[in-house]
């Protein structure tokens, strides 16, 4: 009899209730809010979707979490060890008022060591081309080129001068912290797509640039940095002296060194910091990282500095290298005091030496890691004044037709992500122009999503620490123990919990809003704003707010998707169920043979 | 389409040129955040914007009560009068001044409570006065006290043990007294509400609007949000206003179908 | 000249025409030329049983007070007119039933304790009524003819006084009232010819046709019209309903309307919600209807909403006396409600005050801003007086509103602080000056702040401007001005014509005497009744009501020369109370 | 126009000589002082001493409540500056309080430092920075026996000594890791063991400590890598380190402290750095030091500011007590005093 209640809801909830639908977009304005708003994919250089793969590992889909990781970057099982993680320093978790950013690279390797991880190869995506492309060198960067190359459907054929496949993942990489069956297996798993692999074959020596260009469609130049750069300071070819590239690749072949007790590293990069650890496993009790500028300054992820320091290592700052002293052998090195200058736009401290504040730090060896470049090759084209071919890092080609490069040598020293993502892109371009049109693009899919199911009190989860070999003593017992140990399935799953899944995009139907202000009253910062106007760039993207607090200039609630911790409050609160969700993901979309060529 | 980007910003562009919500003031409303009262200022403010009414030929005149700050927040001459004697006081404002659009606002215990007895008196003149009563069934300004619109049983501090007294029909109580317009409304849904304010504000004579909406702050066991919605739904399209008979039928059977229930045939 | 000062009463019971017999009297005499007020007294049960007196006093000077003594008493019910034996003078007339219906026991016979010295007039009333028009209901005028005759008023005062009252009534109806009032006055010229000369005669005067006879509501109510008053709201309360009913018959014609509400809590609603679009509107009520008022009125006052409200007072406290006048709403008009209220309070003294003081209290309220309470009481109400029709002039009935000028913009402050505390009053309609009046605290531009900064700063602008507001109001007046004064008597309300009679009685015996009339009771002059009061060895202040509430209002004034005089009757203040305690401060020797 | 003002971040000797000396230069000026611990401006050279029982809590407190009251200096504790910002010349509390300023004297002093490789153990160690820290100390010595004393700074030897007097058995454990940031030369080694054994304290030697484990409730264990140690309480003394990771993206030049000249200037206008926090570079050296210590700090937080006021004091080098430590030249003036 009492039929008020029973019945049916209010029709505005069905707008909840639609059917899902999906978008693609290559509007320059939704894909400039890919990068406003997913800044972990946006900084990736591979684009990796880090959100889908974290979300993945938390609904225990770890093989899909590990595929959405390799369709980006290919080897996820390495780079969830050794990866620079931009898109941690870009993680919305970790802005100052929100704590530690996810540990995305920590759960790449989840992804790698729960995921299945022996997935068939994928086929080409079009039919063989009759082309066929000659790559030299079979670091990432050469091998992601070939992956693309080959699934394209190219003829691929790789010539590495080591006698193994990886380049400076083998070679550059100590193995406590990339193990070398890791490696391998992801490296097979690129070559079975049907290249052609030849080592032991060194482009100028073996082979010359000129007959591959005669026997090849294209030749794409992916041979990385060994050239170390030298300090160029008096002393410098003393004996106890090494660059840290050869003491690097020593080790990794096998050679180990004898280094004494006192070992002084000169350099601030990942080189540096790995010739140190490498140096403390191989002998020596005193080891000392020497930076022009401070620690602050280092590029290096603060876990890594920590670990270092907790191994024992020193690292000295505000010291520029002025003099290596000795008669037969190296003795010392005199260093100058510096002075930090202006901090440039990109974030680094330029230094300068302060003249007569000469100091003296005796070692037994010293080993410097300032960095390396490409090596000069004989043959056709436009070159630095080191010999070093010029490409064109936009459109990855040289002056020499057919020809193009890849990677560090390209660039000069950069990390595995950017040189597999430089690998690919070179690829698109040599598709593009062998074939006449492009396989692949970037487009912003959006589908309707339902609403999150995190908890707010997830955002609390602290940061899961890597576990790690401990106690430190025990990390030496063998040079090669991997010292990472990587999540348990538990720690996993916590860590991937405090994910805010950024590519969920929030948004308040206007129409149907009553500006009641709930959501901004439940918002957990000020990322829902009363709005005059929003601000547009040329391309028509938000890029700001006018923010008002006059109630008759306030047209809009607006969800800033880029202060958006994606916490779900505002859905949960609002009377009018006037907000909502959508998966917002940058993919790689196939264009069919014969597809569209356009942006 | 729900897309983020350029899309996004259009939609946001444009409400900004339409100037759809110039009927606020400056103020920024001081209800609790998620009240039920900003739908029904939504609500008012769409109808004033699609009417084209002039806002300086409205006056809002509001009682005492989480409404009766209504006026300081809409760009139309207010009158912010005392506890429950709105209608009178709008029913001097109209009768001064017919060329005036008036606004009575009030609560569910300015207008049923304490000022109760003017409702049937300014039905009975039919004066030209649109009055919107609040009902959220709980006195909010001071803190959460049962109304004259609460269900049996409803615990406050002022009724620890549960009221015991059945609750105001406010609907059935236009009707009775013969309103020229009654309609019932819901916060929730500004868009239906300014459909039904519009044909309100232009039928001659007093018109009732019974909008029933949320306390997010003191209620949060009888109108809150989520029960209003799933109780709340609209009248039949089939339904007739004009035929009194059948919307005492309609009031009587169904507490929550919204929509214009009553409408003096012309 | 001789001159005269009659009070002639007619006590019946209601239903015997006893209130028309009484208008008529003051009408005929004023026309004759004389000084007339009048006062009726009525059972608050209109239909009822109940007795009904009116009295007239007519004089051939101004007459401002009622009297006590009764010097002519034309009975129409015998029983209800034993009560008034008392209040006759010596040798006063009585004229009374001689023949009616049935007998009457000697313990309950009118006759039988009329005092010795009385004048009697014995008249078969009903019987000369009922030969001369074939009814007995034109009564009360046959006893109106047997005074004319008795008395030596010309029948043609009264004739056309009955002209002009029945001759929309009809042919039929106005020849039945005349035939009855001659049939009265035929026979008592007849009959009572051997007593010629015995009873209180009335000169000859010139006849004045420009007086009319005016009660204090009639004169609020044609003040209201005059002052183009737009809408009337009200809820009929004795003794303030016959000014709706006048508003009623009259406020239409000129395009306004009278609503009358559910009670007087909307009517001041109302009342500010028109003012606040506008239009000038009214309210009337007493007491009690006042005290429901009081939350709004209050609301006019923080919201700055002008309005006028009649508070005619009668007894209370509560339902209290009716129909009885009384003084003592003073403290809950100048005080009454929540809060720091100041608002503009005036009483008239009589009934062309009422006229002139409700036009004033329009403009009041608009200039300012803010209530206007005009202070009346059952007394002032519904005594008539015969005065020359007031006429308003056009600088009485001006707009006083002070609107914004030049357009600013949205910078538009409702509230403005200003040297006058006035700040300019825009209205619904006004493009450009949107904003909302509250009655909570607000800042100039009328958002609601509870700060003390703010509250401090309007609680001065609107008690400045109250303050401001006595250059507008009537100041004290000062009769019989002297350097110094052995009894001041300071009156007001209705009371005042009592003062007056009284010190003007005293100074006739040569005693150094005079008199202060307040009409403005909110704000006041204290300096100029200060001044009063220091040039008096004693102040008396005569007030009908038990607490001295204008005492208590000014007496700090001046300390310990106040001596109050209250009386709680329910009846005017008799003058000669006055005089005897003026007398006895006198003689006292303490002054 | 407004009056000018000075935030002095910090709540120690440094900032209280800053800001009498400030208030000493003018009256003209707003003078605030920030500081993390709660507690009103202290000794913590003479903690040890409390903790001993020689002094009374009392005794430690330098200045009342209302000796800010007279200066007219605004003193807020228990507050956190989590952020500078140069540019706009605001500093940002923990608690998102914004706070302008127009100069700035950044006198955040030092906290405990806790080497990496003994971070994880944190929780079994006790420090001795604060009077919180002496009152943890109180506690734990109510039934400890026995107390092992690891790293060791000056505070370590002052508490040491401190602590036998009372009747405990204290044994002082000199690893590498000892007189951070001073280097553990031989000299210095048999120096200090000399002088401990002198008073009562048991030497023992280890290069390292490899792990710390609970026991039971008042038994933790020691694993060295010369044999196991069981003690009741175990107190960490490393040394201080500034405290100034919060401002180490603010635009400052941060190494281990706040690069300042001899002038104790950054190279942001009435910006200024003073005592344990600042790293000054000192032309006649030509090299960088930290300076820790009570005088040390108040003699520099006097020279800020009255460099601050138009002066341009620099801050003497007395060569006798700098060390080198890790690269740093290190001003101890604690070491003097012991």
């Amino acid at each position: 009899m009492d039929k008020t209640v029973e019945t049916a809801a209010y029709p505005h909830n069905e707008a909840n209730a639609q059917p899902s639908r999906t978008y693609y977009s290559t509007h320059p304005a939704d894909l400039h809010y890919i990068g406003v708003n997913v800044p972990c994919q946006n900084a990736c250089p591979a684009f990796t979707n880090v959100p889908a793969y974290i979300r993945c590992l938390f609904e225990d889909r770890n093989a899909r979490s590990y595929d959405l990781n390799r369709i980006a970057n290919l080897f996820p099982g390495v780079l969830g060890r050794i990866c620079s993680r931009p898109c941690e320093t870009k993680c919305r978790h970790g802005e100052p008022e929100l704590g530690k950013s996810v540990g995305i690279c920590h759960l790449k390797r989840s992804a790698a060591d729960f995921g299945d991880t022996a997935v068939a190869p994928k086929q080409p995506t079009r039919n063989p081309q009759g082309k066929n492309v000659c790559i030299i060198g079979a670091g990432p960067a050469g091998l992601a080129a070939g992956y693309d190359l080959a699934i394209a459907g190219f003829q691929v054929t790789i010539l590495e001068a080591l006698s193994e496949a990886g380049g400076m993942l083998r070679y550059g990489i100590p193995e406590f912290r990339l193990p070398r069956d890791v490696l391998a297996k992801e490296i097979q798993w690129v070559l079975d797509h049907g290249m052609t692999l030849r080592t032991g074959v060194r482009v100028g020596r073996d082979v010359y640039l000129d007959d591959l260009l005669h026997a090849y469609d294209a030749v794409l130049m992916a041979a990385g940095c060994y050239v170390s750069k030298p300090l160029e300071v008096q002393g410098e070819d003393l004996p106890g002296v090494y660059t840290g590239l050869r003491f690097v690749m020593d080790i990794a072949s096998g050679k180990a060194p004898s280094l004494g007790n006192n070992v002084l590293v000169i350099g601030a990069g990942f080189t540096a910091f790995d010739c140190a650890r490498l140096a403390l496993r191989y002998g020596a009790s005193n080891v000392s990282i020497c930076l022009r500028a401070t620690e602050h300054d280092l590029r290096v992820a603060d876990e890594e500095i920590f670990e270092t320091k907790r191994e024992g290592i020193k690292i000295l700052g505000l010291m520029a290298s002025n003099r290596i002293i000795g008669v037969d052998r190296l003795e010392a090195v005199e260093f100058l005091r510096t002075r930090p200058t202006e901090l440039l736009p990109n974030g680094k401290r330029k230094v300068a030496p302060i003249q007569q504040s000469e100091f003296v730090v005796p070692c037994d060896t010293a080993i410097v890691a300032i960095g390396q470049g490409a090596e000069p090759l004989p043959g056709p084209g436009d070159k630095d004044r080191r010999g070093v071919i010029r490409i064109d890092t936009r459109t990855f080609r040289s002056s020499v037709p057919r020809l193009y490069g890849a990677g560090d040598y390209t660039t000069g020293p950069t990390t595995v992500i950017e040189a597999i993502a430089s690998g690919r892109r070179a690829a698109q371009r040599i598709v593009e122009n062998l074939a006449g049109s492009r396989t692949t693009q970037w487009a912003v899919k959006i589908e309707d999503a339902n609403i999150t199911d995190r908890e707010r009190s997830w955002d609390y989860i602290q940061r899961e620490e890597m576990p790690t070999i401990m106690p430190v003593q025990a990390r030496m017992v063998a040079p090669t123990n991997e010292v990472d140990q990587g999540f348990s399935p538990e720690q996993t799953r916590e860590e991937s919990k405090r994910c805010y899944l950024c590519y969920l995009h929030y948004e308040i139907d206007m129409a149907r809003c009553i500006y009641c202000r709930y959501c901004i009253d439940v918002a957990p910062r000020d990322c829902i704003k009363l709005v005059k106007s929003v601000v547009l760039n040329e391309v028509g993207a938000v890029v700001g707010f006018e923010e008002t607090k006059i109630w008759r200039h306030v047209n809009a609630v607006i969800i800033d998707n880029a202060r958006c911790i994606r916490c779900g409050e505002c859905v949960r609160v609002c009377p009018v169920d006037c907000i909502s969700v959508s998966k917002v993901e940058l993919v790689q979309q196939t264009i069919p043979c014969g597809g569209t060529n356009g942006s | 389409m729900k897309t983020p980007g350029h899309v996004l910003a259009k939609r946001v562009r444009d409400i900004a040129q339409s100037c759809a919500l110039n009927a606020r003031s400056e103020a920024l409303p001081t209800w609790c955040p998620g009240c039920g009262y900003f739908g029904i200022h939504q609500g008012l403010n769409k109808c004033i914007d699609q009417l084209k009414l002039p806002h300086h030929q409205i006056v809002v005149v509001s009682g005492i009560g989480c409404a009766g700050r209504y006026p300081f927040f809409s760009h139309t001459y207010g009158l912010h009068t005392v506890h429950g004697r709105t209608l009178p006081v709008a029913t001097g404002v109209k009768l001064a001044n017919p060329d005036l659009t008036v606004f009575a606002i009030g609560g569910d215990g300015d207008g049923l409570a304490i000022g109760g007895g003017h409702l049937p008196h300014v039905a009975r003149r039919d004066i030209d006065v649109n009055y919107l009563l609040f009902d959220n069934s709980i006195y909010g300004l001071t803190k959460g006290q049962p109304s004259p619109s609460s269900r049996p049983g409803t615990i406050t501090k002022a009724s620890p043990g549960g009221t015991s007294e059945k609750p105001l029909n406010a609907t059935l109580l236009a009707l009775t007294y013969e309103a020229s317009f009654v309609a019932r409304l819901f916060a929730g849904d500004p868009n239906g509400m300014a459909l039904a304010l519009r044909e309100g504000v232009k039928t001659p004579g007093f018109a009732f609007f019974h909008i029933y909406t949320s306390c997010v702050t003191f209620d949060k066991a009888f109108k809150t949000w989520s029960n209003l919605k799933q109780w709340v739904h609209p009248l039949p399209p089939t339904y007739d206003p004009t035929n009194r008979r059948k919307a005492f039928e309609t009031v009587l059977e169904d507490n929550f179908s919204t929509g214009i229930i009553y409408r003096r045939a012309n | 000249m001789p001159t005269v000062d009659v009070t002639v009463e007619v006590c019946g019971m209601a239903g015997d025409g006893t209130i028309a017999a009484g208008a008529m009297i003051n009408e005929a005499l004023s026309r004759g030329g004389f000084s007339v007020l009048g006062f009726d007294s009525y059972p608050a049960e209109i239909r009822g049983f109940g007795r009904c007196v009116t009295r007239s006093r007519i004089g051939s000077e101004t007459i401002v007070a009622m009297g006590t003594d009764t010097h002519v008493l034309i009975s129409l019910n015998e029983t209800e007119a034993k009560s008034r034996i008392s209040f006759l003078a010596p040798r006063s007339v009585v004229i009374f039933e001689n023949n009616p219906p049935t007998y009457v026991h000697h313990d309950a016979s009118f006759v039988a304790e009329l005092p010795p010295d009385k004048l009697l007039y014995g008249m078969p009333l009903s019987d000369l009524a009922a030969e001369a028009a074939g009814t007995p209901r034109g009564r009360n005028l046959t006893a109106l003819g047997g005074f004319a005759a008795i008395c030596g008023v010309s029948p043609d005062l009264f004739i056309s006084v009955v002209e002009s009252k029945f001759k929309t009534k009809g042919e039929k109806i106005l020849s039945s009232n005349l035939k009855s009032f001659e049939a009265g006055y035929t026979y008592a010229l007849r009959e009572f010819s051997d007593k010629k000369g015995d009873a209180i005669q009335f000169p000859e005067l010139p006849h004045n046709d420009r007086m009319v006879m005016l009660s204090g509501n009639q004169a609020i109510g044609m003040a209201a019209l005059d002052a183009g008053l737009k809408l009337y709201f009200g809820y009929p309360i004795t003794p303030a309903t016959p000014i709706m009913e006048f508003l009623a018959s009259t406020l239409p014609k000129q395009g306004g309307r009278v609503v009358q509400m559910e009670d007087e809590i909307s009517s001041i609603g109302a009342v500010l919600g028109s003012f606040y679009a506008g239009a000038r509107s009214m309210t009337a009520t007493s007491g009690p209807g006042f005290s429901l008022m009081t939350e709004l009125i209050t609301h006019g006052v923080m919201a700055e909403i002008p309005a006028v409200i009649i508070d005619a007072q009668r007894g209370g406290p509560a339902t209290g006396l009716p129909t009885k006048t009384e003084q003592s709403d003073l403290h809950a008009a100048v005080f009454g409600g929540p809060g720091d209220s100041a608002r503009i309070v005036i009483a008239p003294t009589n009934v062309s005050e009422c006229y002139h003081y409700t036009i004033k209290s329009f403009q009041l309220a608009e200039k300012y801003q803010t209530p206007v309470i005009v202070l009346t009481d059952f007394y002032l109400d519904n005594r008539v007086e015969n005065l020359v029709m007031p006429l308003a002039s056009e600088a009485e009935t001006r707009n006083a509103n002070v609107s914004p000028t030049g357009s600013e913009g949205g910078n538009y402050k409702r509230y403005q602080i200003t040297e006058s505390g006035i700040s300019p009053r825009a209205l619904p309609g006004m493009e450009g000056y949107i904003f909302t009046a509250t009655g909570l605290e607000h800042t100039e531009k009328g958002s609601p702040d509870y700060s003390p900064e703010v509250h401090t700063a309007m609680s001065e602008k609107r008690h400045k401007k109250i303050a401001g507001a006595l250059v507008d109001l009537p100041k004290p007046e000062v009769f019989f001005v002297e350097d110094r004064l052995d009894v001041g008597v300071i009156g007001w309300g209705s009371t005042f014509g009592s003062v007056l009679e009284a010190v003007r009685a005293v100074r006739e015996k040569g005693c150094r005497v005079g008199a202060l009339k307040i009409t403005s009771l909110s704000p006041l002059h204290a300096s100029l009744i200060q001044e009063f009061m220091e040039r008096c060895n004693k102040t008396l202040i005569p007030e009908l009501n038990y607490e001295g509430q204008l005492a208590n209002l000014i007496g700090h004034l001046h300390h310990g020369s106040v001596v109050r005089l209250n009386l709680v009757t329910g009846s005017p203040f008799p003058p000669s109370l006055i005089i005897r305690k003026i007398e006895d401060l006198i003689d006292r020797g303490d002054i | 126009m407004a009056r000018e003002r000075c935030v002095i971040i910090g709540n120690g000797p440094a900032a209280n000589a800053a800001a009498v000396a400030l208030r000493q230069e003018t009256s003209e000026l707003d003078i605030m002082m920030i500081g993390e611990e709660t507690f009103p401006h202290y000794r913590p050279h003479l903690l040890p001493a409390y903790v001993a029982g020689a002094i009374s809590k009392e005794d430690l407190f330098v200045t009342p409540p209302s000796f800010y009251e007279k200066c007219n200096i605004r003193i807020r504790l228990g507050q956190r500056v989590v952020q500078v910002k140069l540019d706009q010349r605001e500093l940002v509390l923990s608690h998102k309080e914004i706070v302008p300023f127009d100069a700035l004297i950044i006198a955040c002093g030092g906290r405990q430092r806790i080497p990496e490789r003994l971070q994880i153990f944190e929780e079994l160690l006790l420090t001795l920075k604060t009077p919180a820290d002496a009152q943890r100390w109180i506690e734990g010595l109510k039934s400890a026996e026995t107390i092992l004393i690891v790293g060791g700074d000056l505070t370590s030897l002052s508490f040491a000594t401190a602590i036998v007097s009372a009747g405990k058995r204290v044994t002082f454990m000199l690893d590498e890791e000892s007189f951070w940031p001073l280097p553990l030369s031989r000299d210095l080694a048999d120096d200090v063991k000399q002088r401990l054994t002198r008073k009562g304290v048991e030497i023992i030697e280890a290069s390292c400590i490899k792990r710390l484990t609970r026991k039971s409730e008042d038994v933790i264990e020691v694993d060295t890598d010369t044999g196991l140690i069981a003690s009741n309480l175990v107190g960490a003394f490393y040394g201080l380190i500034p405290n100034v990771k919060f401002l180490v993206r603010s635009g400052l030049d941060v190494e281990r402290g706040v690069l300042v000249d001899e002038n104790l200037r950054t190279r942001f206008d009435l910006v200024y750095a003073a005592g344990d926090c600042a790293q000054i570079y000192h032309p006649e050296l030509r090299d960088y030091w930290v300076s820790i210590g009570y005088r040390n700090a108040m003699e520099q937080g006097k020279i800020a500011a009255q460099n601050l006021s138009g002066g341009m004091i620099s801050i003497a080098a007395p060569p006798a007590s700098i060390f080198c430590a890790e690269g740093v030249m290190v001003n101890t003036s604690w070491w003097m005093e012991f």
